[in-house]
């Protein structure tokens, strides 16, 4: 065990593989500098400093996963990923569905993801709904060094394309890259246990598989990331009042523990999506139909960001999951009869 | 490298593919959109016997020429197309996903993709298998796509063991390249750093020794190269082609559409007379040149081929290219197997 | 009122728009030839013919409508959307967010989507889950021809981004470019109501706006586009059965219109959705939250793509929803209690 | 055209507008990325300078220069970058994505994006009002970005009243643009069939001549430019670049980074000497080149300005221009509104 910050403990994994296999190789912009330590070790040879042309490094991540490699391909922030998404939909996910099984695609795509530092809705969208829609990826979006640790052993053991995603508020380099850049003038609100924490150097966490961050009997939150870290707030607090929560640390959206998600919503009959991706169309819908699937009618409600990311701090935190909106959200659940969510507040309807 | 009869073979034995595929889907047992690759015979044939095993491609919606070159099994490949459970992909691929892990070949049906593929391939063949190469192939169309421009970009800047592979046909479906291309494709490759060569790509031999060369430097390591290949596409974009059909029997097959556009031209509302006009030119000298490319055989790559070989061993080595597919044609029906 | 095939009601929509407005332009690749008569009509300054650069002219697109044009951009797959997808999900999406209203994007983008012709997984996709999932656009997806013309006019006269999509079954032009070729040699299950049907010209369809196709209490089917015609053809058979089903075609997929979900299935308390797009993170999981947020807690089942298309016709066909299968979930569906889904036969798990 | 004093006036504006950008966000009341665009004054005031009501610009990740010159509220985007809900967009924008509809001009963040966007701009200007053009702006970095590379095609295909203007600094956030690309831009650029340009960014009075020929050509409807303006990055990529604090205060500021470069380099498991070295050996060259460019006097387009002026009248303008400045930043924080 050793204390690593959140975007060491990735880094480690790297380098333990990089060292023990030289089929794993790191591309993508800035790499010589962003991973000068691996660039220092490892050399230009296998850390790759690429031209900002993300679709060909990209495309060319999944022809060298596919001819032996096992790289490492990093988008910047996964906000780009709109200018090399065929890499992803139509290559890397589907050549293992084309020769049925026969030719893999060992690829790990290490991108940043999330809002609260100010940097506008360009810079810090989730996007992660939109990433498992896709059949053929995994998407993982650990929330502590120990899991973003585990998440990239396994991803780079894997022999699928995995996308692995680092949020910049857990992320102290990202953080000080983009938010921070030296100043003693700003402050974020950045959650301890996931910028730091202990790492057991090696140990996998397995992909698909939830964590119970928390238990208590009355609600479900299920969440990933940052929100983990909101929604164990708000719990903490919740509890207060007499109301205890479950709080369930996805760690993977694709594939989903779906285990994981029923059994703690057929105990609680009430599920809260804490998701910081766009409402609709993505993870939380998809736990909705999960529970509805499993035959579960639970009391349902879900804390998102609604809309395009604005750049004002204070309109971001209102627009990001906040220990508040859980929290409200949660009273409004705990008041409704199990099986019957209270009316959500405000949203608009597609005939108004 | 292969001799001048065994290039024959290759274009030879490209053509019979192609041909049966043309039979199967138009008997309806091929589906969806079938591009074939005649006219890119003596490419496919050219640059396969410049590769050796460790070698990859990366390849676009018309691979076949290619993979028949390589010597991908031919029954298990119709059968894929067949959409066979015996299929090399056991169907679930098709005519524009074959692929073939053994012989590190791959194809794609969005445009441009075979380019960062190729670069990926040339990247794991420096790292994993000095000395190896990686060819990607792609037409002029393509080559005003996004990924492949950044390909070229990429592949100069980190010096890949890459032969770039432009099949120029001049056309992208029913779009003249020259129209929506500013410059030349050498010109432009070149000023990406690439090395570059233009061949006929109706001349197998021709294609070959350039290919030779190019991929000589990538094995030593030296620059990638673009080579651009003018080929003819003999069959349309894809079997029924509308243009084709239009342009063959205007009075009949292309009737609705003539019609339509006659009268849409006469529609009150609209442009002037000149910018009518030009329109309707346009559309008609795609007919025209559709018309003319239509199994031309002035630039057929096995004509040209033939040519060069004594008609004698041309017609038994044509033959047995013939006989060899019509067996793998036999053999991809045999049932056993029915969905 | 006038019959017109599915494509044909779209074409008088541009058509009609272009003569009477001159923003109007219509782009894309070989849009001279696949929109001849408009080409033959206004010229090739308002009908421009691309070179296959998506992402140039998707992105050309969003800046010619923010500057005065109403452009159409042809995007001849919507499987390409990988290739262009930052031109719509940072740039078309978001300038009126940014611009906090004041700056809009008049943009339709027309594509096709859909499979049922054996094109292979890279060219039958759906995909519009995906791009609901973005906020800022509006995704339609019609499924007759009076709906395609009505929602053309409106996408036509609406201030933001309009993903258009035309399933390739519905539309015979592309149907017969893509899959017939001129030959009697094949056979396509086209709904005929879909391919060809009366149309009164310029009669709007408003965006967000479901229709119910067919009534009955005692389930909900959910659908769009051909899977209607799908779901149609199962409650017909259903009927027989005594079982009988609401089916509603949404047609606008963003925003969606949670109303008349949520009154048809407070009445069945059963809801199936029928989804060509793929079953997770999308649309399906979407319409579970909104009945749930609803208060509502129906028996729900999907049936929905699950992997990447097979190119094989017959597993193809197992792989779209087809009246066998929309029928089958149906039934489990009305043998199941209340409020309690019958277990999904064979779904994965994350954990197995 | 404007004269030299006015060109002046406007490098000098715009330099005082984003040492006030620095010093708001250095104070912590600007946040996120802030990319200044000190360096590149000379070229927004020279371009601007050419354009007239109706021409329209898409600007990336530095926007504030060509605001400023065209003659954006200015108070009104310091209030946006403060996040106000009196600010130019309410507060929703931000930085890299100020607009102006009014002036027809939007900014971007995603790199590569403000050329489709341009072309855009140029269709609807040749469409709705002839003569009109527009201008896109952008860095060397984004001239390997795909959408960018296609839009050289698209611009000469479509023969757009568009210029293309790369402001060439050199690097992308830490990369040198000489080592991820090939060939050169310019050239690049020609290839594509554009008319092209090279000129010194740093001078206003030389951007304005080029870039006034290039309009001129693109307001008759012939064929668009891609104009080359070699600038110099003064204030690093953004502010608080770890790679220019580093250069500056090595032994405090990159004591982390050095240690962990260090202590890598000598790691067991990994490349050979020779590689390590190369590594380390480039990443010492970067800091080396930041730490030169850091406020280089040499390439400053407001000292080259100011030299050709007056000292008295130049003197009278930069008092001029600063005192416009803080006023306005005083009038952007006046109160009567808090988040
Ligand atoms: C990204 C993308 N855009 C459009 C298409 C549709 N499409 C298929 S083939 C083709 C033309 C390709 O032209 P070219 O590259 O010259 O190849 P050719 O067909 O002439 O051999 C187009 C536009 C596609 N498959 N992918
Ligand atoms: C598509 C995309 N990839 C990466 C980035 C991250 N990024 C922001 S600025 C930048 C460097 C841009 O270099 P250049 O175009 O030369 O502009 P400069 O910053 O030098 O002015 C990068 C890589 C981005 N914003 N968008
Ligand atoms: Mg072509
Ligand atoms: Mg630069």
């Amino acid at each position: 065990m050793a204390r690593m910050t959140f975007a060491g403990a990735i880094d480690a994994a790297v380098a333990e593989a990089m060292a023990r296999d030289p089929r794993v190789v790191v591309l993508g912009e800035d790499v010589h500098s962003l991973r000068a330590p691996l660039f220092a070790r490892f050399g230009a040879g296998r850390v790759l400093a690429a031209p900002i042309s993300e679709a060909a490094f990209m495309g060319a991540a999944v022809g060298a996963a596919m001819a032996g490699l096992r790289p490492v391909a990093e988008l910047m922030l996964v906000d780009f990923v709109g200018v090399c998404l065929d890499a992803l939909l139509n290559q890397a996910a589907k050549v293992e569905a084309f020769t049925a099984g026969a030719w893999k695609v060992p690829l790990v795509v290490r991108t940043t993801c999330g809002g609260g530092y100010g940097d506008g809705g360009q810079h810090e969208q989730a996007l992660w709904g939109l990433l498992a829609g896709i059949p053929g990826l995994s998407v993982v979006v650990p929330s502590t060094p120990a899991d973003a640790h585990g998440l990239m052993v396994s991803a780079l053991r894997h022999e699928g394309p995995v996308i692995f995603l680092e949020h910049k508020l857990l992320s102290g380099q990202w953080l000080e890259f983009m938010g921070r850049g030296g100043r003693e003038t700003v402050s974020f609100d950045v959650p301890r246990e996931g910028a730091e924490g202990e790492v057991t150097a090696g140990a996998e966490v397995a992909i698909g598989t939830a964590a119970l961050r928390r238990s208590g009997d009355d609600l479900t939150i299920a969440s990933l990331a940052v929100g983990v870290h909101r929604a164990l707030a708000a719990a903490e607090r919740l509890a207060t009042e007499g109301l205890r929560c479950d709080v369930l640390d996805l760690r993977t959206v694709r594939p989903m523990d779906r285990d994981a998600i029923v059994a703690s919503v057929r105990r609680t009959r009430r599920l809260l999506v804490v998701d910081e991706d766009y409402r609709e169309f993505g993870l939380s819908g998809e736990l909705a139909a999960v529970v509805l699937e499993a035959g579960l009618a639970p009391a349902f409600g879900r804390v998102c960001v609604d809309d395009t990311i604005p750049y004002a701090r204070h309109l971001e935190d209102e627009a990001l999951p906040s220990v508040e909106r859980i929290a409200a959200a949660a009273r409004r659940l705990a008041e409704a009869p199990h099986g019957a969510s209270p009316p959500p507040s405000g949203y608009p309807t597609a005939t108004s | 490298m292969r001799s001048g009869s065994d290039l024959f073979r290759q274009v030879a034995r490209a053509r019979a593919f192609e041909d049966a595929l043309g039979a199967l889907w138009r008997e309806g047992r091929i589906s969806g959109e079938m591009h074939l690759g005649t006219g890119e015979e003596g490419v496919a044939a050219g640059i396969v016997a410049c590769l050796r095993e460790g070698d990859a491609v990366a390849l676009d919606h018309r691979p076949t020429p290619v993979l028949t070159a390589l010597g991908v099994d031919l029954v298990a490949m119709l059968r894929e197309m067949l959409g066979r459970e015996d299929g090399l992909h056991r169907g679930r691929a098709g005519h524009m996903h074959l692929m073939s892990r053994a012989h590190l070949a791959a194809s794609s049906g969005i445009v441009g993709s075979s380019a960062p593929l190729g670069a990926g391939f040339a990247l794991a063949a420096r790292t994993l298998r000095p000395g190896a190469v990686a060819v990607a192939f792609f037409g002029d169309g393509a080559a005003n796509q996004g990924m492949l421009l950044e390909t070229l970009n990429l592949a100069a800047a980190w010096s890949l063991p890459l032969l770039l592979v432009c099949k120029d046909n001049g056309w992208a479906i029913t779009t003249r390249t020259e129209n929506v291309t500013g410059g030349d494709l050498v010109a432009r490759a070149a000023a990406f750093g690439l090395e570059t060569a233009d061949v006929d790509g109706a001349d197998a031999g021709a294609v070959r020794d350039a290919a030779g060369a190019a991929i000589d430097r990538a094995r030593r390591g030296k620059s990638p190269t673009f080579l651009r290949a003018q080929v003819s596409r003999l069959d349309g974009h894809f079997l029924g082609d509308p243009l084709v059909r239009t342009a063959r029997a205007p009075a009949t097959e292309g009737r609705g559409l003539l019609a339509a556009v006659t009268a849409a031209s006469l529609a009150r509302g609209g442009a002037g007379l000149g910018a009518r006009g030009r329109s309707v030119l346009g559309l008609m000298d795609l007919l025209r040149r559709a018309r003319r490319e239509d199994r031309d055989t002035a630039r057929d790559p096995l004509e040209r081929a033939r040519r060069a070989m004594a008609p004698a061993e041309a017609a038994r080595i044509e033959d047995e290219a013939l006989a060899e597919v019509a067996r793998a044609v036999d053999a991809a029906g045999e049932s056993g197997w029915r969905a």
